[in-house]
């Protein structure tokens, strides 16, 4: 069987902060086999061509038979997206890409560091660490307090940049204190941020020698590996090994081991 | 021969169209460089609803392809610079044509090089491992986006000629010439194609375009140009299918900014046997096989019964024909 | 020197540009046959908030234009064959150049004709009742949908050089080459214009494309083929103009698919002294004024005193440019 | 001064019969500067570009710093036009064109002959017929009784498609009764619908030597008379003394004597 694009009512939207707004639809393929870590590809405005790709959006939450994402207004595409109303359809493929590597063997507290609206994939992979009784840590950064989406996250350390809730300055910095402390046994960071964030982490999981992985965000023109268009640049190490010198967003990612990709 | 009856005993129209000696079951493929190998978007579009798949470009070595950025959305389009990633041929041969060989539809093979005997050495490798469903060739000579992706053949006459007829050699299936809209008249490479023993000349590749970051003053494609796409060049492409169609007789595939039924079909009456759905698959990883649906619907609707029998239809008044459009 | 403050007190941004002697108050132009000859969109549009007009195409005699149906809406753009309707140079001289002399804005007058005497004649015809804020010449050498309208000069280099040289004795105003994209590579092109000694090229008009309809199996447009306008155009404006800056030292004029400030600067940026702004003014008939508010805002918000420290600022990585893109 | 388009709010839209909707905006210079027969110039989604073009509608009416147009959902652009929402913001051109040319003293009897939507521009005639109390007969041709839109007109002779009311048949063939009765004192036709009717009524004036006036709808660019895309033919005659072949239906229009040109 082939699934493809599927039209998705929109049940709730609920506005966070200026210009940062959930969707929650009706979409039970996403709904029941979204595993923490994919995303959806939705498209702006069936029917025109302008824009004319559709936009990447990791799963936010899954419930009964509806799915929802967190969008933050960006451009001419999430500028629409961010505007539908309940009732209104959308056109939703997916679930996308390779879920968060969460079940492999090299770490036994886990460390979700979140810049931003790199906070999208964090909830769904709360609910699989609660459910596996990992111990969790969290550590958001934002730019302020109002931006925080503080829903389905546990065990949260928060920082902002202005300082008006948790430590004043980077999440990067609060989890190097943490590190420095040896308060996480055998931790592994699963990161999703600003390009900037992403870097400090690979340096702090190289510095620290913890298994890291980092979610990443390129353009997309399909989002199911048939473009070409989402390349991420694999480490000489790993070109050296395997021959390939990107890997495909889409589906080799979005997220991978912060040691093999260069950012 | 091949009408049949639908459920509602309706005369179900008949979309075979024959090219060469090789029958595809509809005029819809999916365009080089869209579609993947067929593996990657089986999951979401029934392959065998397709005419066939053009698979992406091949060559000799496997490339890595330009870094990023690759892709740029533009209005109504997209511009890329994928820069012919590819497997290369063994592989290609190896893993690639005997995976679409499971799938009951056509597979047509578009290779690129950038010599003349590296389009052969392809081609031969393929030939020597060809799949019963291997309808044949598509020689893309037409890539704007790498500078030895055969944009050096595809902008000169007598180059198109003597490939063409290099390559005709080595082949009975189907050789298609993939020619550029990046020239000032299509005319004389369809007329070089025809001459040289092409079964057929698909038309058009990416449109040479460009597009600028004004924070950063740098270009937005690692490669500065790259190639337009998407419905944005649909009104281009179709002037040139239908330039072709004036100038030789060759049969003639049309591509560019089909999403469609509607958009395909101007494709056919302006004189297109078959059609190629790229960009829109990055939509709807399964736009060919809707745009075969919609075809049907529109064959039905005007009690048409053969797909075929609206190719080269268009309607242009005498005094117009007489004045030279 | 052009340096002024606004309320602010910040530095207000010099949007002046020079071309050969002329001064324009600002880069910004409405092209040829999208704006009329000024007093049809006067009512919208704060004229003197443009650097300059450039007139809808004039020829020797009246032209009716053609049939209609003269435009089509595509995808991010639409296609056009007017087939230069206009009021020929008799009227031109007569009404619409004493119009234009009352604003304080400069005027390009565009020409078309199907001869190298016919361009010569409007040219001296305009030449011989100048006013003073006449700027000079625009030559359309590159209308798809006439098929006497110049298309032949702007696809033929040796032709497109004769013409240049000709007109080129006959005024000391700017004359400015019109380009076509319909041709493989524009850079001869530009090379032939500079060589005979243009003050300008401007690029690009319109591209060839077509639209049927899928009922009446008829050309949507009464010429068949048309012209192809409008912001789906622009990616493939911008590398073309990107490829004449490389190719030449002539001052350019950008046209393609320019709606706002910040296609503009793609210009600036790919090589463009000036730009046009076409299909835009259909939309909003203010555009070329809401452009240049627009690029006056951007220069002040990244500190940039003079609008001309854009032009020819694309930066390409080093090894690309090696490799010759 | 120059006016350009203005950001009109939409305070009402009312659906009339599927895919037939009126729209109400405010838009003070609209409101107050229209004259019967212009028309104004909308974009459907502003901000992008595919649809690009505005499309072109007749001011229905007029109230205050209020105005309406009706629109019968066709293609694209006017299927997302006729599903704006109240509050939701419009961009509107105009008025624009030549009022429909009602000073004439060629006539006593005013006679409405709408076809289908046509209706759009003869409530604010039969406002301006009323005020001048010029009598007047409208005769409304549909296809079927429930897409009549019945507001603001006068006088009223019904003629359908399917005989769901009034006269079964056209209302040409209605009107036509009323000529050769010699009811209708020195009439002058105001046609507006389908292009058949349009002949129709040319004819229908050429043979009972009454004036007539048809208002006629083509493609459009720009609507202002800087495109020369919207060309209407004119009659031998008329190209005989005038030398134009063609006028634009923009600004010489949207109404012509229909004596004058080609349908
Ligand atoms: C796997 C993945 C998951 C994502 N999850 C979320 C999420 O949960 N919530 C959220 O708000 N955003 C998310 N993003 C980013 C989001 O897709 C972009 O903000 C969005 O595509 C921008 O579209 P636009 O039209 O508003 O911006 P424009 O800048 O107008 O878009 C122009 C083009 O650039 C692309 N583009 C621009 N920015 C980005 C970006 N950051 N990433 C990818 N493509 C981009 C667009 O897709 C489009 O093709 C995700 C991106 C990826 C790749
Ligand atoms: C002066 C004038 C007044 C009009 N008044 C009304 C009115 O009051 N109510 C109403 O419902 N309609 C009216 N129309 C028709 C309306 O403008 C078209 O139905 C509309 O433009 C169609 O756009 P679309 O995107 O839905 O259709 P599409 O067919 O998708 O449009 C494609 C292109 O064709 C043009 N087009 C298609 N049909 C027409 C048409 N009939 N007339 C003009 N251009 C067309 C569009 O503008 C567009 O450029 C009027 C037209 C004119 C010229
Ligand atoms: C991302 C991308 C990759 C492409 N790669 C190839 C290729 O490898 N070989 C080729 O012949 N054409 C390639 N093309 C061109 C398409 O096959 C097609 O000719 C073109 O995109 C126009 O059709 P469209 O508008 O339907 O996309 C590519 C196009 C795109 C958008
Ligand atoms: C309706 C229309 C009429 C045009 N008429 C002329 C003309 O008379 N002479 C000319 O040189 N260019 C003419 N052009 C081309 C434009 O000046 C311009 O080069 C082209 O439209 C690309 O710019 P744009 O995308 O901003 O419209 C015309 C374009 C349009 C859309
Ligand atoms: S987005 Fe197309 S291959 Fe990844
Ligand atoms: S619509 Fe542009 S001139 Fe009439």
């Amino acid at each position: 069987m082939t699934s493809s694009s599927v039209p998705s009512v929109v049940t709730q939207r609920r506005i966070l902060a200026p210009g940062l707004v959930t969707l929650r639809f009706r979409n039970p393929n996403v709904a029941h086999n979204t595993i923490a870590g994919q995303f959806v590809n939705i498209l702006p405005k069936a029917g025109f061509s302008d824009p004319m790709l559709r936009r990447p959006f990791s799963v936010y939450w899954t419930q009964g038979d509806e799915a929802e994402i967190i969008i933050q207004e960006h451009g001419r595409g999430t500028g629409i997206l961010a505007n539908t109303r309940e009732g209104e359809i959308l056109d939703v493929l997916g679930p996308l890409g390779r879920p968060w590597m969460f079940d492999s063997a090299d770490y036994m507290t886990a460390v979700l560091l979140i810049g931003g609206v790199g906070v999208a994939s964090m909830p769904l992979l709360t609910r699989k660490f609660e459910l596996d009784e990992v111990p969790l840590h969290t550590f958001y950064g934002a730019r302020t307090s109002s931006l925080i989406a503080r829903d389905h996250l546990a065990n949260v350390h928060i920082a902002t940049d202005d300082g008006s809730e948790g430590f004043h300055g980077s999440n990067v910095m609060l989890l190097r204190s943490y590190l420095e402390s040896g308060k996480l046994e055998s931790p592994k960071i699963f990161a999703c941020g600003p390009t900037g964030m992403m870097r400090a982490a690979q340096s702090l999981a190289a510095e620290f020698s913890i298994p890291c992985e980092v979610s990443l965000e390129t353009e997309m023109a399909c989002g199911i590996g048939i473009c070409q268009g989402c390349p991420v640049r694999t480490e000489e190490s790993v070109f050296a090994v395997t021959g390939r010198r990107y890997r495909l967003a889409c589906t080799d990612g979005p997220s991978f081991k912060a040691e093999e990709i260069v950012l | 021969m091949n009408t049949t009856l639908n459920t509602n005993g309706e005369v179900k129209p008949n979309l075979h169209v024959k090219l060469g000696n090789v029958e595809f079951k509809n005029p819809v493929l999916v365009a080089s460089g869209t579609f993947g190998y067929g593996a990657e978007a089986k999951q979401f579009c029934d392959i065998e609803g397709l005419g066939g798949v053009v698979t992406k470009s091949v060559s000799w070595k496997p490339r890595m392809g330009n870094s990023p950025r690759r892709i740029v959305e533009t209005a109504s389009g997209m511009l890329n610079s994928i820069g012919l990633a590819n497997v290369g041929v063994d592989t290609f041969v190896k893993e690639k044509l005997p995976y679409l060989a499971k799938f009951d539809t056509k597979i047509i093979a578009n290779i690129a090089a950038s010599s003349m005997e590296e389009y052969r050495d392809v081609l031969e490798k393929i030939e020597a491992n060809a799949v019963p469903n291997l309808a044949g060739y598509e020689i893309n000579i037409s890539c704007p986006n790498v500078k030895d992706g055969g944009l050096s053949f595809g902008t000169n006459v007598e180059r198109t000629e003597e490939l063409t007829t290099l390559l005709r050699a080595s082949t009975d299936r189907l050789l298609i010439i993939k020619l550029t809209p990046n020239v000032t008249s299509v005319a004389p490479f369809a007329q070089a194609c025809e001459r040289a023993g092409a079964d057929a000349i698909s038309l058009i590749n990416t449109l040479v375009g460009m597009s600028i970051d004004i924070y950063t003053h740098e270009p937005r494609l690692n490669t500065v140009t790259g190639g337009l796409s998407g419905p944005a060049i649909k009104p281009i492409a179709l002037a040139q299918v239908y330039q072709a169609r004036k100038a030789c007789s060759l049969p003639i595939i049309g591509i560019g900014g089909i999403v469609s039924a509607e958009d395909a079909i101007e494709f056919f009456i302006a004189g297109a046997t078959m059609v190629q759905v790229g960009t829109a698959n990055f939509v709807y990883p399964d736009a060919g096989v809707r745009v075969a649906a919609g075809l049907e619907k529109y064959l039905q609707q005007q009690k048409i019964a053969e797909v075929t029998e609206l190719v080269n239809t268009l309607r242009v008044k005498a005094e117009l024909k007489a004045a030279g459009w």
